[in-house]
Order: C-alpha cells, then structure tokens, then sequence
C-alpha cells in the first residue's frame, strides 16, 4: 500500500498549480471566492484560457483532442481550480454531452460538435429533469414524434442549469410508449434558438438565478440530431448518470471551503476570543476535518480502481452521499459561525463601514441555503441509497 | 393541570391567523418582505388595530396580557403566516421597560410608535456580558458611541432603546429617537429588514442606570417569542411535506408509500413535537426563577430540531422546495435562521451549561 | 393553559413521598442505585408493602380494589418510585393481566386472579414473543388443541422476563389456522408448575439473567383458562399493547437517570477538573435535559388527553420512541463519562482500594448494553415508527 | 498510488485469518474472553510463532515490520476475531522502546515476554499531561509511586514499563517486573481483562528521563491499533448485519425488503468506509509528523461512527443482538468500549482542537 501520489504525479500538480495561477485573474478569483455568479464572457474567456492549454478537455481521449489524463490527474486538476479560486468548468458540453458523443455519436456528430466544445462556440445546458420528473427519469412527457425526417418535440424540461448562457440542450425524449416506461426514450440534440423553443428563469430559494425552464412548442429537430437509436436514450441516460457521478465527491471543493471556513472562524470574534477557540464550534470543525480525510481517501481508493478497472462501480453513490453531507456540513457551519451576520443580503449595501463579514464570508447564508441542491440533484441522495441498497443487500 | 389555551387566547389566536390570512398570503408576503422596507405599514396598523402590541402588556402598564402565554399566543401565528413586521423589538422594548416599571406610552401599546430593542454587536452578537457600546453622561443626558448590529426591524423603527455600559460598567439602557441615528438598513435572507446603527455621541435619554435584570427579561421575552415563532412555522412545514408525500408521485405511487420516506416524516413529527412542549414549558415558567432556562433550553432545542426539520422539509419536497415560488423555502429559510438571533445552540448550551457545575 | 400540577396533586405527592420513604429500606435503595437485580423475596417484600397501603394498585379503578389514580397520579407515583430509589413495580400481573382480565374476563376469573396478583401469591409472567416472531405477533406458532375441557398446549416463547419467579404465565397461543394469520389466537391463563413446561434462562449480553425462554411440552390448560372467546386474542393483545404503552415515555426513570449522571459527572475529575465542567460532556448533558423537559410536557400533555378522552391514541408511539432515545442518551454519557473505568465488570472485585466508582455508577457499560433493549421490544421503535406514519400520513 | 495491501503482509493478514478462526470460534471466544486469565496463553504462543510481534519491530531491532501498516496488518484481523490476546499493550511497550533507539529484548520480539505499557490513571485516563505517577530516585535505581489504571492486558503481563514524572517533572519511562507489583485483575465487560497497578516505592529500572515523544509514538501506534482493530469489528458487524436483513423473515418477507432498513443499512455501509479510509489514512501517516493527527483523527471517527455501527446492529437484529449467545452482541460491545481506551471521541476531538487555533 503506498497512498503517496507519484512524482509524475507531484510533477503535474505543479505544472497545473503555475499554469492556473497565469490564467485567473484577480476580479474572476475574487468573484468565485464571494460566490457572485459570472458573466457569460467571464466563463468563456476562463474557458478560452484552459482550452489554449489543451486544459479544458484534459481528461478527453487524446484521438477526440484531449490529453488523455488518468482519474487521478483530473482530481489533481480539480483540487487545483478550488486552490487557485478558479471557477467551475462548466460541464453540460465538455463533461456530459462529450462522453455521450464519444460513446454513442456517429463521427458526424462528434467532428461537428466536439470541436465547437473546446471552442467555446456551443454552450450547451442538460434537458433532463421535468416538472413531475425529478427523480423519476422514466416518466419523462416531453414527446417527441417524427415527420418526415424530423421529430416534432412538445413538453417542458426544468432545472436546466445555466439555460441563460446555451445555444443548444441535449434532451431526453419520449419518442415510443409501448413496453416499460424507459424503453421509449431518445436522446436529442437540439438548437435553442430553434422556432417554439422558449425558457424562463426559476429564482432559486437564495434569491439567485441559476436554473430554468425550457418549453418546446412545436420545434423540428433534424433526426440526424439524435445520438444513438431511437428509444435506446435510457441507455445513454445511465451511461451518463455515471460519467456525472464521477465527479460528485466535492473532495476539492470541501477542502478548500473548509479553509475558507477556518478562515472566517480565525477572524471571527466572540466572547473576546476567537471563534475558533470556541470548543463547540472546533469540535465541529474537527469532526468535518476528520470525515474529510476519509472521505478524501475513499475517493483517492475509488478514483484507484477506477484506474485500474475501467467504469466506477455502483460505490460511486456513496462517494455522493458522504460529499455532500460533508459539502453541506461545511455550509452551514459557515452559516452558524457568522451568527446574526449570516442574515442579511450582503447584495444589499452592506459595504464600507457597514460592512459584517468579508465579502468571501458574507454570503454564507444564501450559499448554505442554495446548497441544499446538492443531495437533491443528480440523482437525490435517497436515490443513491436505494442504489446502494441493491448492492450491499443483493435485492 | 390543564393544556389547553384559555377562551380569551384562543380568540386571539384565531383572529390573528385571519386576519393574516387575509392580508399575507404567500404571494403577497414574498412582495413585502424581500423590498424596502422588508415589512407592510398598513399590515403593521391591523396587527395593533387587533391589540397585539397591547397583549405583549400587563394590565397595569395599559396592555391586556404580558404573560408567557400571550407571546406565544402572538408569534406562533405570526411564524405560521412568516410575517415580517416589526413585532420582536417591539415585544422585547416592552418587556424591558415593563420589568423595569417604567412608564409604558399609550402610542407604543397601540403601536402607533415603533419600538425596538438594540443589544447585539459585530463582535459581540449574543448576551450582554461583553457589551462594548458606552454611554457618557453629556449635561443633563447621554450620549452613545457604538455599533448595534443586524437589529431586526429597526430599519422601520421610530424609537430606539440602546443597551450600552455607562461610566462605572454597569449597563444601562437608553432612549434615541430612529432619526438621530446613522442608520444602514438592509433585507434578510429570509425576509424582513434590519438595520446597522452606528452611534457616534449620539445624544439619548436614560430610562435606567441598571438595566441587566430588565435586559435579561427582555431576552428572555425574545426567546420565548422566536420558539413560538418556529413552533408556528415549523407546524407549517411538516403539514406541507406531509401532504406533499401524500400528493406527490414517483415511480408510480404517492412517495408516501416509501418507508424510508415516511420514517423520516415521523422524524420531523416527533422534532415538532419537541418543539412545540419545550414551547410551553417556557412560556409557563416566563417570569419565574426558571424563565431564562427554560426559554434557552426552547431555543436550544429550536436551533437543533428546527434546522433538522427545515433540512428535511427541503430534501423530501426535492427540487421544488429550492425555488422561490415555493412556500417551503421561505419557511425553511426563516426556520433555520432563527437560531441565529438573540443565541444560538451553541450559545444556549454554553449559558445553560454555566449553571450546570 | 395551566401547567402546573393542582394543590391536590402536589399533596398526592407528598403524600407518596413521605410514604415511600417509610417503604423503602436502605439496602433496597442500594441495590436499585447500583443496578443490581433483586431477589424475589425483596420484590416480594417491597410489594407487600406498597399493597398494604393500597398503593401497588392505586390504579386499579375501586370497583377492583384499586384507588382509582387517574393518570397524572399514576406519572406521580411513577415519578416517586424513581426519586426514592424504590424498585420498579413488575408490571405483568398488576399492569397487564389486571386490565385485561377486568376487560375480557369473566367475573370468576376477576374474583381468582386479581386478589391474588394483589397479595403476591401469583407472579405472572407474559408468553408473548416467539423465536421468529418478535415484532410481529401474528406469525406466532405456538399451538393450542382443544381436547374434551382442556387445550394441549405444544410451543416456545421467549424473551420472557423474569420468568424465573413466576408461578404463572398469560399467553398468545394458536387455535385456529384460517383466516388471517391474527384471527385465530387466542389469550391462556397457565400456570408454570404445570407438567411440561420447562424454562431456560437467556445471559443477556450484559452478562444478566433476566429473560428466559419458556417451553411448551403437550402443556394441558382447561378451557375454563382462556380469557374472551376463542380466536379473539388479537384483540386482547392490541388492547394489552396499548395499555403496556401508557407507561412508556419514561420520564421518572430519565430524571432519576439524569441526577445520577449529574451527580457521577461532579464527582468524576478530568484534566484537574470535574468533568461537569468539560465543554463537550456538559452541552451533552444540557441537550439531554432540555429534550427531557420537552418530552416531559408531551408525557403531561398526552396523559391530560387521556384523563379527559380516554384511552391513549397512536401518539403514545411518539412517547416510546422519544422516552427511550433519552434513557439510552443518559447510559451512553454515563458510560462514556466513566472513561476506561466503565470497561471492568463490578462485580469482580472492584471493591476497596481498586474501586474505580461509586457502586451506583460502575455498572454504566452494563445497563448502557442491557438498556439496547428498550427500543427493541414492547413493539420496536421500528413498529413504533411505521404505526406513527400511518397515523401522520394517512396512508 | 496503490491501495492494495503489499504480497508479504496480504499473506501474513491470511495466515493470521486463518489461525484465529482455527484457535477462536465464537463460542471458544466467549470461552476464554470472560474468565480468568481472560485470554488463553496457548493462542498468545500462537500468535507469537505466526510472528505477529516481530511484525510491529522494524527489522533494526530484530522484527520484520514496525509500519503503520504492519500494525493495522496485524490487528485488523484480531479485531474481527475479536481476540482478547493483550498485544496491545505489547505493541506499544514496543513502539516506546523503538521510538526510543532503546535495547528490545529477543524474548520481547518472540513474545516469550509480555510487556505492557501503563499510562494512565483514574483522574487521567487519557493523554500525558497531568500524570501524578512519581518516580523518585533511590540508590542506583529509582522506585515509583502512584496507581495505573484500567491497563489492558496487564492482567498477564510478565514485563510492565510505566510512564512516571520524576523530579525535575518531566516523564521518563521505567521498567518493573510484573510480579513486584500490587496488582489487581478483572475482567471486562467486552471481555479481556486489564488490572489496576498500584505503585508504593516500587522498585524499578529507567529506561529513559525523557520519554514524553516516545509515548507520544507509543499512543500513536494505540490508537492506529485500536482502529484496525475497529475497522474489522466494523466490517463483521456490517456483514452479519446485512446477512441477517437478507434471511430473517418478517410479515411474510425478509426484512431487508423494508426501504426503512436498507437505507439504514447504508448507513452502516457509510460509516464503515469512513473508518476504513481514516485508518488508511493513519497507517500511511505512522512515524510521519502528520501521524498523531491522523491517528487522533481515525480514533474520533472511531468512536463517533464505530458506536452507531455497534448501536445499529444491535437495533436491526433485534431481541437476539442483546444475548450472550449472539456474536454480534460481543463485537458490538468491544466496538463501543474501544472507543474508552486511549481517549475518547470528544478527548481526540480537543486534541486536534488544540492544534487548528
């Protein structure tokens, strides 16, 4: 047994660590350490910079472009963005809708569309979830029926994460109603400036706006924009689901919202002393630290095998559970630890001497409340419980 | 022994939640509190119209309550409909000045003035042991240097009483008018409006020289407000996720019907439940010996189960209960971040835990 | 709304209090703050005297020879017991059969059996649980034949407490076989000396004996000893579950409980100081006393539903599951305030100079261990938990 | 990175399997654990001919281990055995002399002696600092007063080193035969047994004045020792557990149907993984500076997790769990207690505390 990463290993950090530090700015680090949401050019000018790098598709297969890293490279990669304040990679086209092309596009698809990944010239979103639907891919509504050689698509998708910035959504359609509920799906590559499609922002508990509904009337979708056979999209779906969870344990992420917690509790006074000092809030942060050094193992064990096997296994919904309970955990401690302070909109004027919290604090509130998200998107952590069930139970 | 609400309250009661059914809907709570000025000037004028100030008052002083039982009476409707005017500092002003037997005006009983109570401080949010706002004589009156900070409802606030230590440490309280104060005020995440008050010899008239006893029946007060406050809320959001699992269908049966699901909706029962007894221990004891521990330990409790329950009404509602048109979510948000006034757990705990050696 | 309790409860409890002072003998108090068992003759003795003052059935209703308590002097007396150091009452001839026999049985069995449960000369003992039939009794297979007069009685029970004192047993038996599996069980009153009962001890994992099983062996019991008609013992059982249920929230136990721990946690010295004083051990203690004063409430509350409506509601299941997740909260910190100290057994010479704690306090890991039981029979919090959803979700 | 166990210790963890589940089936278990000498020196010599304490001596002294992960190598498997041998206080007495460049004897290697090492006290259960254990000096050699406490193991101990203060209060470490000792032994609860020491100017023999970061390292290698033995308490108690939801019937299906109980045995599952990667996590650590910390770390998860892993188990067998006869009972209880040896949950909890301000 030997958990030390390797000098290549070592070695590529550092490269990831010096490169990163070139290509944030200081106004888009400050953004990300606040939690403000970006500007579409923002994202793109940050994606633009990776790409250059070869970056932004380095977990790609080297024939589709990419550099061909290993699980353990794209983790190091990822600890590296939350060090260096670095947004997320948005990850519809290059992380969803790529593997899915990759797996299951013909080459036409993936000569077209891969290229306008990397390039930034498509930003697309994911048309999965419906009103009715969350959890229950199975008993999607949105039909799409073919004329001639188009398909006809009506329905609603909702949740449809940064919908405001995307040229194109991927969908999940209903294209057969005959045997189980999942064998009549298709999955779909649609414009979003095509005639009868609109959206319509959702205002997320916080206050903030992040996800939308997307409504089709009508709209003509090419067949040639389907990927792989008609009705065979349930299979695309779970191949996906999976691709998603591999990313899910928030190991970079925590570790780095931890620091910031410490942080805040070091500059936080109560009763004349640091919060930090304070035994209850310490033995709160040592338990998240503890649960994190497992937690940051047992993804280091799975990321390992994965290596080594190919496909993570159904273990994977664990690695979801426990990130994000520790995700959450450190959100509302960050919460808790501003006291009263934790309530006010800090959009709301709280700046020069009325000023509570430093502005990467001061959000602590909306971000904890906004982060009840996690445990239910992606396949809500009771879902992965029943996943995990069937494995451990053999039922 | 008998637990149920006298007549007199119950009336009240009723009255209360009609009238706030009538006047704050969903619809039209989520227009009031989230935009200056966080609460409904004319909402406020029915509530004291209905005499809620006055039932926070003794008869003595020209209220018609001032027990225990009548702020819950008040503040359980008031969180069941997340109504955001400016009733605790008001409820908390009144009790400090009528556990100091000091003159109560008829305009504040009626509500016509708008009182509010300014303890905490940016590092010093809860208690008053470590208090750093002064108060220094100035001829015949005071002036206050300072910060009171996240002072709930004194963004709308006619009259200001300050908690400040005067010359030889003690703490007193005092009087400003809202208009002599430098003022930042602000909205809440979770609705309604608070204010930053900066005092800079700020001139202010003394109601007391030693006001500790009367501030920690204030607290106290306040305590006992906010518990009955999330009993009233937290009742709503296991009502809403009990008949949303009822309602709602996946995989082709109400989710009801999964019993890891209803498992965790007895959960949220048996919070509530906690909840709503360690409510009326503490409105029972409130002006007794063991009103403070009582109304900490309600607290203590309401910072613990109520997160719990507000965590558990978002998770089993799923994606729905993370938007702002859902009701859930406002009640959730208002639930958890109740903990964080006037104490927290963990600062309930410690101020128990003192009394424990 | 009026919490306090009356002038004529508080005198109630004086009155109790000074009694029980005169009842309780020093030794008793010791065994009981130990956690020792008793021998049957101090039960036996400690019985008699309670029965001299009317008190072992102040419950009762008077037509029985009871006191007619209402239910808040019945949590008084409770409470009482538990403040004195006075054993609990065993509670299956008095609690159990009594209400059971005064509803379902006939004016002879009244006349027999309750006078007897009274003067002692009968401990009962209850023949409920089976192997393979814990929390669903309708599974249960022991078999009652009617043969002329009399049943032939073939089967097993387990879990039966103290059995090792009982000259008799009531118990759930087989007589029918159609049906749903609960309609055909009736309710036999039989005595322990009968020619082939047999009884073996169960060592619970603490290292006691204090259940047993209990052997069937072609058992004759006359018809005459069947309580309420033949196959209607589903019914007794679920009436005799409920009533079993009314003294479940274990509050007078848990406040006892909680001064112990207070008392051991003053005394015990960690880092140069009482471990009271410890930050963490003592915002245990303070969460556990204010979720008992709540719970305390909810008992008084729901006990102030019954003395005016009657008979408990489902609720009661609130009261199981919350009174033994206080009990076992107070044996987890009174074994964990121990330290190292709780691991020895007591019972082998921890006396003189190697005590490690005062003899009412170094049994914790013991009871802590035993005390898993409380939230596994008597209907598991389980049980306890699915009735409840029923009841909130109306499912 | 590889997180596969290395050939060399994959076999001497099989081979150590394999004896115990020659040697101590559950029943010969309950045989030897509960009745003096509360472990069977047949199964120590065993163990020794395996070469289970060379296993923790670098090769330097005479072993063919000595690293965090020979440690959990060697006591994982004696976890899920649940074997009462006292290797622990061995192990450590060990890891001391190691840490301490000091002469480790044959016999100790061999373990044709028994050593253990005795730390703490009634008032001091946990930790080295406020030891009141005196060593003085007398003649040549030195004699020690004071009482060691609940030490495991000693009940059978040929050898005992003691961690004393001596005059100019720092903590050395003495050895003294086991026999020159007032000594009384018992049994525990989760069965082995330990024995209170009581020291009256007891002759003994310095080992070393300084000995403060050698104990350090030997409460390290403790408390990785106790989490392996842990962890495979952990793992039989989830597999016994899982295997009971599947067979045992209730109204008319196995158990594990029930949605309630699968998600709670997930739960288990979770904890289980968490205690499995914070004691890789501690092993890989072992002689780093990073190791108390880690080893704190997984003791913590230890006693927080490892105790709702026992309580579970218990709670999902049912009735059965709480008998004498039942496997699970005893490993849920060792599961417990371990959490009361070498500090605490809530004792690591301040400890790593100390260090984040």
């Amino acid at each position: 047994m030997d958990i030390r990463y390797s000098d290549d290993e070592l070695a590529f950090r550092t490269e990831i660590k010096t490169g990163l530090a070139e290509i944030v700015w200081p106004e888009l680090a400050a953004k990300v350490r606040a939690g403000s949401s970006l500007e579409k050019p923002e994202h793109d000018r940050f994606h633009a910079a990776l790409n250059a790098r070869g970056w932004l598709a380095g977990h790609w297969p080297t024939e589709h472009g990419g550099l061909g890293w290993d699980p353990v490279q794209r983790h190091i990669f990822d600890e590296e963005l939350y060090a260096a304040d670095a947004p997320r990679v948005v990850p519809f086209g290059l992380n969803m809708l790529a593997p899915v092309l990759m797996a299951f596009g013909s080459p036409e698809q993936q000569a077209y569309h891969l290229p306008r990944i990397l390039s930034g010239e498509d930003w697309w979103c994911q048309g999965y979830s419906e009103p009715g639907a969350g959890s229950d891919l199975a008993s999607l509504r949105t039909r799409a029926v073919q004329e001639g050689d188009s398909y006809i698509v009506n329905g609603q998708k909702t949740w449809t994460t940064l919908a405001q910035h995307a040229n194109k959504i991927f969908c999940l359609v209903r294209t057969g109603t005959e045997g189980k509920p999942q064998e009549g799906i298709s999955f779909l590559l649609m414009d979003m400036q095509a005639p009868g499609v609109t959206r319509r922002p959702i205002r997320t508990l916080d206050g903030g706006f992040e996800v939308n509904e997307v409504f089709f009337d009508n709209v003509r979708v090419p067949v040639a924009d389907r990927v792989g056979a008609e009705n065979a999209g349930w299979t695309i779906a779970k191949y996906l689901l999976n691709h998603e969870r591999t990313n899910i344990s928030l190991v970079g992420e925590s570790t780095h919202a931890l620091e910031q917690l410490k942080a805040q509790a070091r500059q936080t006074r109560r009763r004349g002393q640091p919060l930090i000092k304070n035994p209850h809030f310490a033995a709160r942060v040592i338990e998240i630290e503890a649960d994190l050094e497992a937690h940051r193992i047992t993804n280091l064990r799975m990321l390992s095998d994965a290596q080594r096997k190919g496909a993570p296994g159904p273990e994977v919904s664990m690695l979801k559970i426990t990130g994000t309970r520790i995700r959450q955990a450190i959100n509302d401690l960050a919460r808790r630890g501003l006291g009263p302070a934790a309530a006010p909109f800090p959009s709301e004027a709280l700046s020069g001497n009325a000023a509570l919290a430093a502005p990467e604090h001061a959000n602590a509130a909306a971000r904890y409340f906004n982060n009840r998200k996690i445990s239910i998107y992606g396949g809500s952590n009771e879902i992965q419980a029943n996943i995990l069930a069937k494995h451990v139970l053999d039922i | 022994m008998d637990f149920s609400p006298t007549p007199e309250r119950q009336m009240v009661a009723e009255s209360l939640s009609r009238l706030l059914a009538e006047h704050l809907d969903a619809e039209r709570r989520r227009a009031i509190a989230y935009v200056a000025p966080w609460h409904d000037p004319t909402l406020w004028a029915h509530l004291c119209e209905l005499g809620v100030p006055a039932l926070l008052v003794p008869a003595e002083q020209g209220g018609f309550g001032g027990a225990g039982f009548d702020i819950t009476t008040a503040f359980q409707p008031l969180g069941a409909a997340l109504c955001t005017e400016p009733m605790l500092g008001h409820a908390m002003a009144l009790a400090a000045l009528v556990a100091l037997d000091a003159p109560v005006s008829e305009d504040m009983v009626s509500g016509n003035s708008r009182y509010v109570l300014a303890i905490g401080e940016p590092d010093v949010p809860y208690g008053l042991d470590d208090l750093e706002t002064t108060a220094n004589r100035a001829g015949d009156g005071w002036q206050i240097t300072g910060r009171k900070s996240v002072v709930a409802g004194a963004q709308s606030a006619t009259h200001v009483l300050v908690a400040a230590r005067h010359g030889d440490g003690g703490i007193g309280l005092f009087e400003v008018g809202a208009d002599a104060i430098d003022l930042t005020a602000y909205g809440m995440v979770d609705g309604g409006g608070a204010a930053e008050l900066f005092f800079d010899a700020t001139a202010a008239h003394a109601i007391s020289l030693e006001a500790d006893a009367a501030l920690t029946t204030a607290l106290t007060a306040g305590l006992l407000a906010l518990s009955a406050e999330a009993v009233g809320i937290a009742e709503r959001l296991v009502d809403l996720t009990q008949d949303y699992l009822r309602t709602r269908q996946q995989f082709g049966r109400p989710i009801a019907k999964f019993q890891a699901l209803q498992h965790r909706a007895v959960e949220m029962s048996l919070h509530l439940e906690q909840l709503r007894s360690i409510t009326v221990r503490a409105a029972a004891s409130f002006g007794t010996p063991d009103g403070p521990r009582h109304a900490a330990m309600a607290k203590l409790l309401v910072g613990r189960r109520g997160r719990l329950i507000a965590e558990e009404a978002i998770q089993l509602h799923g994606g729905i209960a993370v938007t702002w048109e859902a009701e859930v979510a406002h009640l959730a948000k208002r639930l958890v971040m109740i903990d964080a006034q006037l104490g927290d757990a963990d600062w309930q705990s410690e101020m128990l835990a003192e009394a424990l050696a």
